[in-house]
């Protein structure tokens, strides 16, 4: 399978009135073919706005300090800004968190839908309708014909976010990002959705990158996993080897801090602390202020990322295993 | 939609008599007697007494009240005590050249401060968004009078370009056109600027919504983002603003009347309360609330035009 | 139709693109109330009146003086009747004749109660009114009544059509013998008037005349500027040098008969004292108020004015000229030092003027006035009642007639009316009665003088100005000639 | 023997939606439609259901804030329900509330420690050193330190901010609290944190809760009952191991069925619910679920199932629970 | 460098120092730009009310009708004199003075009796409707015609004039309260504080009010503006302040016939009433950019 996707150092800052912020520092990974790989991270780590710089989308007070943004070997950043826009919507899509404020309140479900298949596939207004209801029953509606005249208003939250769905597949994209595309909705839904996109993306080859806080949702959904701390990756490989096997102190915490709904009943071990401010300044690694095994270090120099059969790991312990042998978690 | 309309519409009624019942009271516990000002100083207490008689001025003033009641429910606006003509009539010889004020001001205002208030939302912070937020503050801060009187010295009088004053030809001849030029921006210069500053906050607060994002990651052009999915989201605000705004244009025709000669409402009515012709004051200060409510009603209209969300039953 | 103005046609074409057309602008700032004589008493409507009516003597515009017009003449059988001879075939406008009928039905209608018309005060003094043949008419008094020819030559005496004015409303469709007709009227707007073919005098020059309402003066006089309006009056005095210099424009003023004064109320203490009068009199400098009208007011201690009748130089040399050391002992010995004065102002420019300068030269000489402005509707009301100090108001008299002023204004019969200072001195109201109720013109005059002479004396007004009458027109308009009373007639006008 | 700390009778809530000219009410959003329960002292009860399915509206109606439509609730052994504003005050010290949104739930202009006194001020006759005292040592119960008394609240984290909301509900000694998705918006990190503390506080002061949330994984946690709801009625009542190990209504076994789990690749049978939640304002005849339900019959859709036991204080309101354990 | 973190221990943001909200939203005024343009012109028109007595020798009143129309620059009158030789500095010094007091005061009365009817029908359903009614009739009476009744009623006077600003500003102050009161109401804080058993008083004024204080701000700051600029148009149409008052609106109107003569009298009164108006209002307009909480997401 090929790198569909490559991100490669990406670095974004805004710029704030309180002086430039550096929201995410030296993020790496790639995205395979067919792949789905899932970011994540408590709210605030730089998850969003990771997946708004592939779109080109950030906010205007950010921007891209420093990195490559590789889609099919072209870096997404050095196109031009009527390039870009062609492959939003077209190559690679994106499913907001909110579905009750990503659609716009004032136009039909078909207007919204068929906006895509025009710009990009040059449909007619009617060739357009057609598939737009062609979609629409794709992703489980009922009644396609009238919900393309209803506005969103008139629609519930799981009925928006499948809209917003089709159209995101509207144009066959390459790529999907989701954004927590079921945070909003309620579970019996949510698991409606993730199984949308799941059969979706088996349908058509895409790959998919599912940003989320829920570990449930990646022990369910991701084939690989992202998991970022304060803007940085602090572990990556496959969904299996880090949900049975983690190797950063926070993926631990993270993990342990899941409520169960089966199984046995344990403590949950929280961890301590809340995620560092942007601004802070922080010597050495990120998570050392929260961290149970914190060492000196840890203190005063950045943890670099070490890798073991594609298992990536941004910790000291890791700095020769014997140590993280030696150290358990209490 | 019909619900609503019904509701206004009774909801108008009473308004209306409410109004009445208040302009008529206070106009007559008002000092000043029309009797005495239409016999000017040179009236004799009889000759003012025969006009009071002749006006029905000498009745108790809840009776004096109730039947003009009960002739404006069967449409009867009474008539005037100084020109003893229907007021229904007087009214509306000057109410085409008010609402055709009117509306030309909210065309002014439109037509300057939509386009102000997109651009300085685009350009936020820039030179441009600080010149455009710059002139339109300076149209709200400058006083209509003096506006208007400046535009008069500098297009009719020093350049002549176009006449002092008046409204003679009908508004669609070029003449006509000519004449409403300077009232339309005396009058509209003041809400332009505030249709601006409403235009470029709530295209600010649009901008940056969810639903743009979306659009473009849909890859929709960055022009029609802005023209079809921005503004329509945008106008909604705006248009309330439109709408309160023609009821203060009413208001301010009255200045822009005096100044510019035209024969309307605002100058009937300040003539009339000077001369206390109470039919006239009255029927011109329900015609006012009644327009006044009639162009919100419209404006709820609109905005369900506009706005699916909105659901008036 | 949908743009209000329907008056396209009525346009003048502002600059009057063809220089010969007979047609003229005028305007006004307020609006036409009606054009029934009997049923208006406004000046600006009497405006439009003057030229559509006629009344039976009218005055010369030079010297004052009375002189027949509907009427050929005139006899004093005894000093309680009227034997009034009318010209022959005058017509109305609508074609039936103006005849000693008409007179007795104008007049009888002018003072019917019923009528409630405001101006019923100018025929109070007539018992009968009967027609001696086809072109006789009799009007007895009740006593003699001096000012009766002043009467019938006012505006609001004007005869009118009883056959129109049975059949139509002549507030609204006016028909008078005048030289000019109503052709249409935008209430409001304005009125446009044509020339009346079959007038008895032979047509008039202009063949349409426009008054137009523009309520601010500067717009009116922009307006003068450009060519969209061709004459105006009363020019107010702070625009008289900007008229003035206008290209293409003529201006004309002469002396008119109005007064304005300050006036106090003689109910109050310390207004009822002579003193104190006297002490407000010397500390009112008015040759620096009048040279403030730029020319447009002269200054004169005399009540009755000199365009006025029973008017006599003589008068000048009496009253309290400006003088304010003696106000200021007057004051001083009086205890008035730091007088709290309630000045009753009226809201219109010329009354604040007074109001200002008078009380800065009041608070010269220690009297501290404090203006309290009103707008014009509750002015008229609150000073007929013992509702303030002082204040100012002026008498505008169209009638050009020292009783016409000094009885209604100073008068006893007229307190709580036009009487507002409360004037009530036994031998003055003699001497005014004695110059209404008779006819003979010199002794009129005499008893005039006396009053006038008392009145001045007892200073129950301080005269600031008698007025002065102004126009301002194109230059290529001729024979426009204002008389003293304001008063104005197209009838000999003519463009160029 | 558990005590009953408050009894709830068949409550119902209903919210008029008006319209038409004359602004009438038109039809009623039915948000609790029914509920009885009998909370025992010390005991935690979770709620879960889905979204507005009436968790929080039952919060509030327990408490007092929204005036009841029907029903009638005991609070240690008094009939509450009909007392005027001022006789309900001693019991209001008595019940507080845990905030969802800790942004929210906090006056953005007023100071912690302001905050949590108010409470104090308005029901005990404390003075001002004392109250300041008091404030702060609830700080630190809490979690949060001293130096925090003068701070406002947007200089707070969101664990941090829930941390003060707990102060403020646990100023007045209440023996009962009621927490409307009291961690629902922190972090999973956060959230274990503030739902140690929650239990730590309840087993040093015997506090009774009554937890909502949707989240079932939390409710497992935190609760030694379960409530589950479905658009205004009570679904199913069990003690919470009983529900987790053996959801009898179908609603419940499909809402657990479709929580992901946190062991990938882990298959399981997940029961699909079709189509969307009716809308509370015009429920289904019958049972409220059976649109959705997987085994709804003509039954199902005619008349609304009873609220019968199924076991050891397990209750359930469906029409085919009963047979399958008889059968 | 803390080498130890315990389990309750909590890292929180940098402590800011708690006071100042104010200061914090000063400071941030003044990062726009026009803003800060405008603070000055306040702070002028403040220092020249207050130092009116100082900045000039001259009584605005006294008159001198043998100097009249001096323009500006002339001897002893550097903005020259009007009509009646009055000095036109000390009338703008001391006209400065009135048009800050009387917006000053309109704005307090209209604000108070607005925020007040505002939160009445805002937090009672049952007043809402009847309040709300009646700020539609005051709505739909024109403004001037308000104004001229009032005036009719009791006389012109700068009093008067104050009067029927204030009034006039009611009804669109109270619905702006209202309006803030609703969506403040909603917050689980004034839930939070009725489970807590607050009275309606505390929750209305301690809790409510305090958070709907961004718009009233902004609305008293525009208002100022429009109290001004409504004066001067009252005094237009001769309805406002007594003659001689050296109030910037009646300045205007007087000078208007004095246009050919002595410009002056018109445009520096004019000029005045802009700058202040203008100050006002881009004041006004970025307090609401600041406090709207809606505008804060764009940092
Ligand atoms: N326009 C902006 N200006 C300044 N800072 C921003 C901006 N947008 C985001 N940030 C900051 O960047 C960081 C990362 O934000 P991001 O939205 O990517 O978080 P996230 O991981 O998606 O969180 P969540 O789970 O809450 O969606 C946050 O700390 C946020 O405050
Ligand atoms: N004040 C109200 N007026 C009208 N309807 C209301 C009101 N409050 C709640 N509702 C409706 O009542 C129903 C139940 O609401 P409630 O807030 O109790 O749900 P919930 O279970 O707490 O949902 P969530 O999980 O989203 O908080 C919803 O349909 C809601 O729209
Ligand atoms: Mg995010
Ligand atoms: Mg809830």
């Amino acid at each position: 399978m090929t790198d569909i996707l490559q991100i490669e150092n990406l670095n974004i800052h805004f710029r704030t009135a309180e002086g430039s912020l550096s929201a995410v520092h030296d993020l790496s990974f790639s995205v395979k073919k067919g792949e789905t790989v899932c970011v994540v991270g408590e709210s605030g780590c730089g998850k969003s706005i990771s997946a708004l710089s592939i779109m080109g989308l950030l906010p205007e007070n950010g921007h891209i300090a420093q990195g490559k943004i590789l889609f099919e070997g072209t870096d997404l950043l050095s196109l031009k800004p009527d390039q870009m826009r062609k492959m939003r919507g077209n190559k690679i899509s994106m499913v907001f968190q909110e579905p009750m404020t990503a659609l716009n309140p004032v136009f039909t479900i078909g207007y919204q839908l068929r906006e895509p298949l025009r710009i990009h596939q040059g449909f007619s207004k009617k060739q357009a309708h057609v598939k737009g209801i062609e979609l629409l029953k794709q992703v489980g509606l009922s009644l396609p014909e009238q919900r393309m005249k209803q506005y969103p208003h008139e629609l519930s939250g799981g009925m928006r976010q499948r809209v917003m769905i089709a159209m995101a597949l509207a144009c066959h994209p390459q790529i999907l990002i989701a954004d927590e595309p079921t945070t909003a909705l309620d579970v019996t839904i949510q698991a409606q959705i993730l199984d949308l996109i799941n059969d979706m993306k088996e349908q058509l080859g895409t790959s998919v990158v599912m940003i989320t806080h829920d570990m449930g949702v990646v022990a369910e959904t991701a084939d690989r996993v992202v998991v970022m701390y304060a803007g940085e990756i602090v572990e990556e490989g496959d969904v299996e080897t880090v949900f049975n096997d983690p190797q950063h102190p926070y993926t631990k915490g993270l993990l342990a801090s899941v409520p169960k709904v089966e199984g046995e009943l344990t403590q949950l071990q929280a961890i301590p602390g809340s995620l560092p401010n942007l601004g802070e300044a922080i010597v050495g690694c990120r998570f050392q202020s929260r961290c149970p095994f914190a060492m000196d270090i840890c203190r005063s120099q950045a943890p670099p990322i070490y890798e073991e059969n594609g298992h990536q790991t941004r910790c000291w312990m890791k700095e020769g295993e014997s140590i993280a042998d030696n150290i358990v978690p209490s | 939609m019909s619900a609503l309309i019904i509701r206004r519409f009774i909801q108008m009624i009473f308004l209306l008599i409410g109004i009445s019942f208040i302009v008529f009271i206070s106009m007559h516990l008002a000092p000043g007697d029309p009797a005495s000002i239409i016999g000017g100083p040179t009236a004799t207490k009889a000759d003012i007494l025969g006009i009071r008689q002749r006006l029905g001025l000498d009745q108790p003033i809840l009776v004096q009240y109730w039947n003009y009641l009960v002739g404006l429910l069967h449409g009867d606006f009474g008539v005037s005590f100084q020109t003893q003509r229907s007021v229904a009539a007087e009214l509306f010889t000057r109410l085409p050249n008010t609402i055709n004020l009117a509306i030309a001001s909210v065309i002014v205002s439109v037509i300057i401060g939509i386009p102000a208030g997109i651009i300085s939302a685009l350009k936020q912070n820039s030179w441009l968004d600080v010149f455009s937020t710059t002139l339109s503050l300076g149209g709200i801060s400058i006083p209509n009078f003096w506006l208007g009187a400046m535009l008069i010295l500098v297009f009719a009088v020093h350049f002549q370009w176009l006449p002092v004053g008046g409204l003679d030809a009908p508004f669609w001849t070029l003449q006509g056109f000519k004449e409403m030029i300077l009232p339309a921006i005396t009058l509209g210069t003041g809400s332009a600027a505030m249709i601006a500053r409403m235009g470029r906050s709530s295209m600010l607060e649009i901008i940056h919504s969810d639903f743009v994002r979306t659009a473009r990651a849909k890859g929709v052009k960055e022009r029609v983002v802005i023209w079809v999915h921005c503004l329509r989201n945008a106008m909604i605000p705006v248009i309330t603003v439109i709408g309160l705004n023609f009821g203060f244009l009413l208001g301010g025709t009255i200045i822009t009347e005096q100044v510019f000669a035209i024969n309307g409402i605002g100058r009937l009515m300040i003539e009339s309360i000077g001369s206390r012709d109470f039919p006239m004051v009255q029927g011109a200060v329900l015609l006012v609330a009644a327009i006044f409510v009639f162009v919100n009603l419209v404006v709820d209209i609109v905005y369900a035009l506009i706005d699916p969300r909105i659901n008036y039953d | 139709s949908s743009s209000g103005a329907s008056g396209g046609s009525a346009s003048s074409g502002g600059s009057g693109s063809s220089g010969k057309a007979q047609e003229m602008t005028f305007a006004q700032t307020s609006k036409v109330v009606g054009l029934s004589p009997t049923m208006t008493n406004d000046s600006v409507s009497q405006n439009v009146l003057n030229q559509i009516y006629e009344t039976l003597f009218t005055r010369d515009p030079e010297t004052m003086e009375i002189k027949p017009n509907l009427a050929k003449s005139y006899e004093t059988p005894d000093d309680k009747t009227w034997v009034i001879h009318l010209n022959k075939g005058i017509k109305f406008s609508d074609g039936t004749p103006l005849n000693a009928e008409a007179v007795k039905y104008t007049f009888d209608k002018l003072r019917d109660p019923k009528t409630g018309a405001p101006r019923a005060s100018l025929l109070s003094a007539v018992d009968s009114i009967t027609t001696q043949d086809d072109l006789t008419v009799v009007i007895k008094t009740k006593k003699p009544y001096g000012p009766m020819l002043a009467a019938l030559s006012h505006g609001n005496s004007a005869i009118i059509s009883p056959t129109a004015d049975k059949k139509q409303d002549l507030m609204k469709k006016p028909v008078g013998s005048g030289p000019f007709m109503l052709k249409e009227w935008v209430p409001g707007d304005h009125v446009t008037l044509v020339k009346n073919p079959d007038y008895w005098k032979g047509p008039a020059k202009l063949d349409k005349v426009t008054f137009k309402v523009v309520p601010d003066v500067n717009t009116e006089i922009s307006m003068l500027q450009t060519g969209q309006v061709d004459f105006i009056e009363n020019v107010p005095s702070e625009q008289w040098d900007r008229v003035q210099n206008l290209k293409g424009i003529k201006t004309t003023k002469k002396a008119g008969t109005a007064v304005s004064y300050l006036g106090f109320n003689l109910r109050r203490e310390p207004m009822n004292n002579l003193e104190f009068r006297k002490a407000i009199s010397y500390a009112i400098d008015r040759d620096a108020y009048v040279k403030q009208l730029n020319g447009l007011g002269t200054k004169s201690n005399s009540i009755i004015g000199p365009k006025i009748f029973g008017y006599d130089k003589s008068a000048e040399s009496l009253g309290y000229d400006y003088d304010p050391e003696k106000a200021k002992q007057i004051i001083k010995e009086n205890g008035w030092d730091g007088k709290q004065i309630d000045l009753l102002v009226a809201n219109t420019a010329a009354y604040m003027q007074m109001g200002q300068i008078v009380q800065d030269q009041l608070k010269k000489v220690g009297i501290n006035a404090k203006i309290r402005t009103m707008e014009w509707g509750t002015f008229l009301d609150v000073s007929k009642q013992d509702k303030f100090d002082m204040t100012f108001l002026g008498w505008s008299n169209s009638t050009a007639d020292g009783s016409e002023l000094l009885y209604p204004n100073l008068g006893g019969d007229n307190i709580g009316a036009s009487n507002v200072v409360a004037f009530n001195n036994k031998k003055f109201n003699t001497l005014v009665d004695e110059s209404r109720y008779t006819v003979d013109q010199d002794v009129r005059k005499e008893k005039l003088k006396k009053a006038n002479e008392l009145a001045i004396k007892q200073a129950p007004w301080v005269v600031m100005d008698h007025g002065v009458v102004t126009g301002a027109y194109k230059d290529d308009i001729e024979g426009i000639d204002i008389l003293p009373t304001g008063d104005w007639f197209l009838y000999n006008v003519s463009r160029k | 023997m558990p005590t009953t700390l408050f009894q709830v009778k068949n409550v119902k809530k209903h919210y008029p939606i008006k319209g038409g000219i004359l602004r009438r009410t038109k039809s009623e959003v039915k948000a609790v439609n029914g509920v009885s329960l009998e909370i025992t002292k010390g005991e935690t009860l979770g709620v879960v259901g889905e979204s507005g399915c009436g968790k929080s509206t039952l919060g509030r109606a327990i408490l007092g804030l929204e005036p009841l439509t029907e029903g009638q609730l005991i609070f240690a052994d008094q009939d509450i329900t009909q007392l005027s504003r001022r006789q309900l005050k001693p019991f209001k010290r008595e019940m507080q509330m845990i905030f969802q949104d800790p942004y929210a739930s906090l006056n953005p202009r007023q100071r912690i420690g302001a905050a949590i006194e108010e409470a104090i001020k308005i029901h005990n006759p404390m003075n001002a050193k004392q109250r300041r005292e008091k404030v702060l040592s609830l700080l630190e119960e809490v979690g949060l330190k001293r130096e925090h008394y003068g701070r406002f609240p947007h200089e707070f984290s969101g664990g941090q901010r829930q941390r003060i909301g707990i102060a403020r509900a646990l100023a007045l000694q209440p023996s009962f609290i009621v927490c409307d998705e009291a961690v629902s918006a922190l972090d999973v990190s956060v959230q274990a944190q503030v739902l140690n503390l929650l239990k730590k506080l309840q087993s040093k002061y015997e506090l009774t809760y009554l937890f909502i949330s949707h989240d079932l994984g939390v409710v497992r946690y935190i609760s030694d009952r379960v409530l589950v709801m479905y658009l205004g009625n009570m679904v199913e009542l069990a003690p919470s191991e009983a529900l987790y190990e053996n959801p009898v209504h179908p609603y419940t076994q499909a809402l657990l069925s479709a929580i992901p789990r946190t062991v990938p690749n882990k298959e399981r049978e997940r029961i699909k619910l079709m189509g969307e939640i009716p809308s509370p304002t015009d429920p289904p005849k019958g049972c409220a679920f059976h649109t959705r339900c997987p085994i709804a019959t003509e039954l199902c859709s005619q008349s609304k199932p009873e609220w019968r036991a199924v076991g050891e204080g397990h209750y359930a309101a469906c029409h085919y629970v009963g047979e399958e354990l008889n059968a | 460098m803390q080498p130890e973190v315990t389990q309750a221990d909590v890292v929180i943001p940098e402590p800011k120092k708690a006071s100042h909200k104010i200061s914090q939203t000063f400071k941030k005024l003044l990062k726009y730009k026009l803003a800060v343009v405008g603070l000055i012109i306040i702070g002028i028109q403040i220092v020249m009310a207050l130092g009116a007595n100082w900045l000039t020798s001259y009584d605005p009143l006294t008159q001198n009708l043998s100097l009249v129309n001096a323009p500006p620059g002339s001897a002893g009158h550097w903005l020259g004199t009007d009509n009646y030789g009055r000095d036109m500095w000390s009338r703008l010094l001391y006209g400065a003075r009135i048009s800050l007091i009387v917006g000053f005061i309109s704005v307090v009365v209209g604000t108070f009796f607005g925020v007040l009817l505002g939160l009445l029908a805002g937090y009672y359903k049952f007043l809402d409707g009847l309040i709300m009614r009646l700020s539609d009739l005051m709505f739909a009476f024109p403004g001037i015609l308000l104004a001229l009744l009032i005036v009719a009623v009791l006389g012109s006077s700068l009093t008067n004039v104050v009067i029927a600003i204030s009034i006039w500003s009611i009804p669109s102050c109270a619905r702006i309260v209202r309006g803030s009161v609703l969506s403040v109401k909603k917050q689980e804080y004034i839930t939070a504080m009725r489970s807590l058993g607050s009275s309606d008083r505390r929750i209305l004024f301690k809790h409510i009010l305090p958070n709907c204080t961004a718009p009233i701000i902004v609305f008293a700051t525009m208002h100022m503006a429009t109290a001004i600029l409504s004066t001067s148009s009252l005094s237009f149409l001769g309805l406002g302040a007594e003659p001689a008052t050296p109030e910037w609106g009646a300045m205007i109107a007087a000078g208007q016939q004095f246009m050919w003569q002595a410009p002056h009298m018109v445009i520096i009164p004019g000029i005045a009433i802009m700058l202040v108006v203008f100050a006002f209002n881009v004041v006004g307009d970025a307090l609401r950019d600041l406090l709207d909480p809606n505008m804060k997401k764009q940092g």
